[in-house]
């Protein structure tokens, strides 16, 4: 019962951080709010597995976590620096 | 079987010290490091798999191995890759962290709830006292992980930080985190 | 991203626990969800990430491409061989039960080993495909990398020619 | 009285979310935004995880919601983090206000 109601309550906060990856305004706004979206949804992931009794759940909300933030860091590497590969020469 | 230090740092000379460059500061003590390393993830494993059969933790050790192996190929380890030396100081902080993170997070949500939402937003910089990266990187996270107060762009002698209210730039202005994070990073 | 240190001691801090919960995953296949196919991208997920944070160069300099080149088929490999010896040994394609003496230990052993061989497969091919990808324009005529100083300038000179 | 506790922290946890997920869209610029995201980054998903902690009790199941724990409280703030100096880096500019600068 109580993650049930978790899970309810999660919805909406995922609907508003989709809501602001919709409506932007910047690519800086929408990195921001799919990595919000990311973490709620590890929450639920999470949540959603000590509802179903199936608690290798947790596992996958662990890969989730790590895939959002790498997820991230490709996302700001590729439209900032405009490359993948791109290694910066530190400062002497 | 080339000599160690082959392995672990080609120098080659068209990438001129491609390793080098990016990796930070070299240990002293690299093994002891790869050893506190491995351990780790001894625990970290059985406390994921759980499982007790000659076969998983075989499998579990040869593991471990690779992935030191290759931790140290990729230059991973030393005082940043692995800060086991940040442990034994690190609870109180972390506890200390833990009360300022809800406080700052119950002030921001009433901010949120605010009808008028009363936010004053401002960027200023706060001197940094730590000596080495890892101390500098353990000072911006935890300015981040404080809701209201996030490190925006980081150097050797200070922090800029953008606040969203007077209140959060006051508390970080009196200097008490910098001082608790220099506390634990300790004598270098 | 090199002067990024945040980004850089974060990831040096995460990369080995990646790595280990990647390999957690490969050899959990039978007990939880997982398996090879998971394992590898989560392998090659932490490799993306080196490569993302310390450059293409320095993660070529380490992830050898031969290497890779190597794994890709020697997964296929050890997951056709599987099948091959299953025959040889009297059963059909990928009949585990007959790899031991008792039909339990031979779908272990026959699991482990497949899982084994598609996991290095999926964790070269999707690291093959990153460094592909990242590596674009960067090659001389030749296919191989170029150096670092030179691949800085040309994207120096390709930021300033932009507004 | 432990479920109880669970149901405590699972529901602030959630309102804690749900707040940061209004911030998010009320707050006017950027680098506001943030502040907002980072209360369900720290505060929202320590309390929902520490509810399911409760919940598993003291099995191997807790070693991996506290791995889950310290995975978003390392990440999170340096995606925060490497987000702001990216955004700066590309021209954004931070509203301030006007008798502070």
């Amino acid at each position: 019962m109580m993650f049930f109601v978790t899970v309810i309550a999660l919805f909406p906060a995922m609907f508003l951080a989709l809501g602001r990856a919709i409506v932007g305004p910047t690519l800086y706004d929408r990195v921001l709010a799919v990595n919000s979206f990311g973490t709620f949804t590890v929450l639920m992931i999470a949540v959603l597995g000590f509802m179903t009794d199936q608690t290798d759940f947790v596992d996958i909300a662990l890969t989730y976590a790590l895939i959002n933030f790498i997820g991230t860091i490709a996302v700001l590497k590729f439209f900032v620096v405009g490359d993948f590969g791109y290694e910066e020469q530190r400062d002497q | 079987m080339p000599p160690l230090s082959a392995i672990v740092k080609p120098t080659t000379t068209n990438h001129q010290g491609i390793l080098t460059i990016s990796t930070g500061p070299t240990s002293d003590n690299r093994w002891l490091h790869a050893i506190s390393l491995a351990l780790t993830m001894a625990v970290i494993w059985f406390l994921l798999s759980g499982h007790t059969e000659p076969l998983i933790l075989g499998l579990g050790a040869a593991s471990i191995l690779s992935i030191t192996w290759l931790a140290l190929r990729m230059d991973l380890i030393d005082r940043e890759g692995h800060p086991i030396h940040l442990t034994f100081r690190a609870p109180m902080f972390w506890v200390w962290l833990g009360w300022e993170i809800v406080k700052s997070n119950l002030q921001v949500m009433k901010i949120i709830l605010y009808p008028k939402l009363p936010i004053s937003p401002r960027m200023f910089r706060v001197p940094v006292s730590q000596k080495t990266d890892i101390g500098r990187v353990l000072y911006a996270n935890s300015i981040t992980l404080t809701p209201g107060t996030i490190s925006l762009r980081v150097n050797e002698h200070d922090i800029e930080v953008h606040a969203l209210t007077q209140a959060g730039e006051d508390g970080l202005k009196d200097g008490k985190m910098d001082r608790l994070v220099t506390n634990v990073e300790g004598e270098q | 991203m090199t002067h990024h240190f945040i980004l850089r001691v974060i990831t040096k801090l995460l990369i080995p626990l990646i790595l280990l919960f990647a390999l957690y995953v490969q050899f959990h296949g039978d007990f939880g969800p997982g398996g090879g196919f998971q394992a590898g991208v989560i392998i090659a997920a932490a490799l993306v990430l080196y490569a993302l944070v310390f450059g293409l160069n320095t993660a070529s300099a380490v992830i050898k491409e031969w290497v890779l080149l190597v794994l890709i088929p020697l997964g296929v490999l050890i997951y056709a061989g599987v099948g091959v010896a299953s025959l040889l040994l009297g059963g059909n394609y990928l009949d585990y039960n007959v790899l031991a003496h008792d039909p339990v230990h031979g779908q272990h052993l026959g699991i482990l080993l497949v899982e084994l061989g598609v996991g290095m497969t999926v964790a070269a091919v999707l690291t093959t495909i990153f460094f592909a990808f990242a590596g674009r324009g960067h090659r001389d005529a030749n296919g191989n990398l170029l150096p670092h100083s030179a691949l800085s300038d040309e994207i120096r000179n390709r930021k300033d020619g932009q507004p | 009285m432990i479920n109880f506790l669970s149901w405590v922290l699972l529901l602030s946890g959630c309102f804690c979310v749900l707040i940061s997920a209004i911030g998010l869209i009320r707050m006017p610029d950027l680098f506001t935004r943030m502040h907002a995201a980072g209360v369900g980054d720290t505060l929202g998903a320590i309390l929902v995880i520490a509810g399911l902690m409760l919940q598993a009790g003291p099995t191997l199941l807790l070693a991996k919601l506290v791995l889950i724990m310290f995975f978003l409280l390392f990440t999170g703030p340096t995606a925060c983090h490497a987000l702001a100096k990216a955004a700066l880096a590309g021209g954004e500019k931070p509203l301030l206000d006007d008798n502070n600068q």
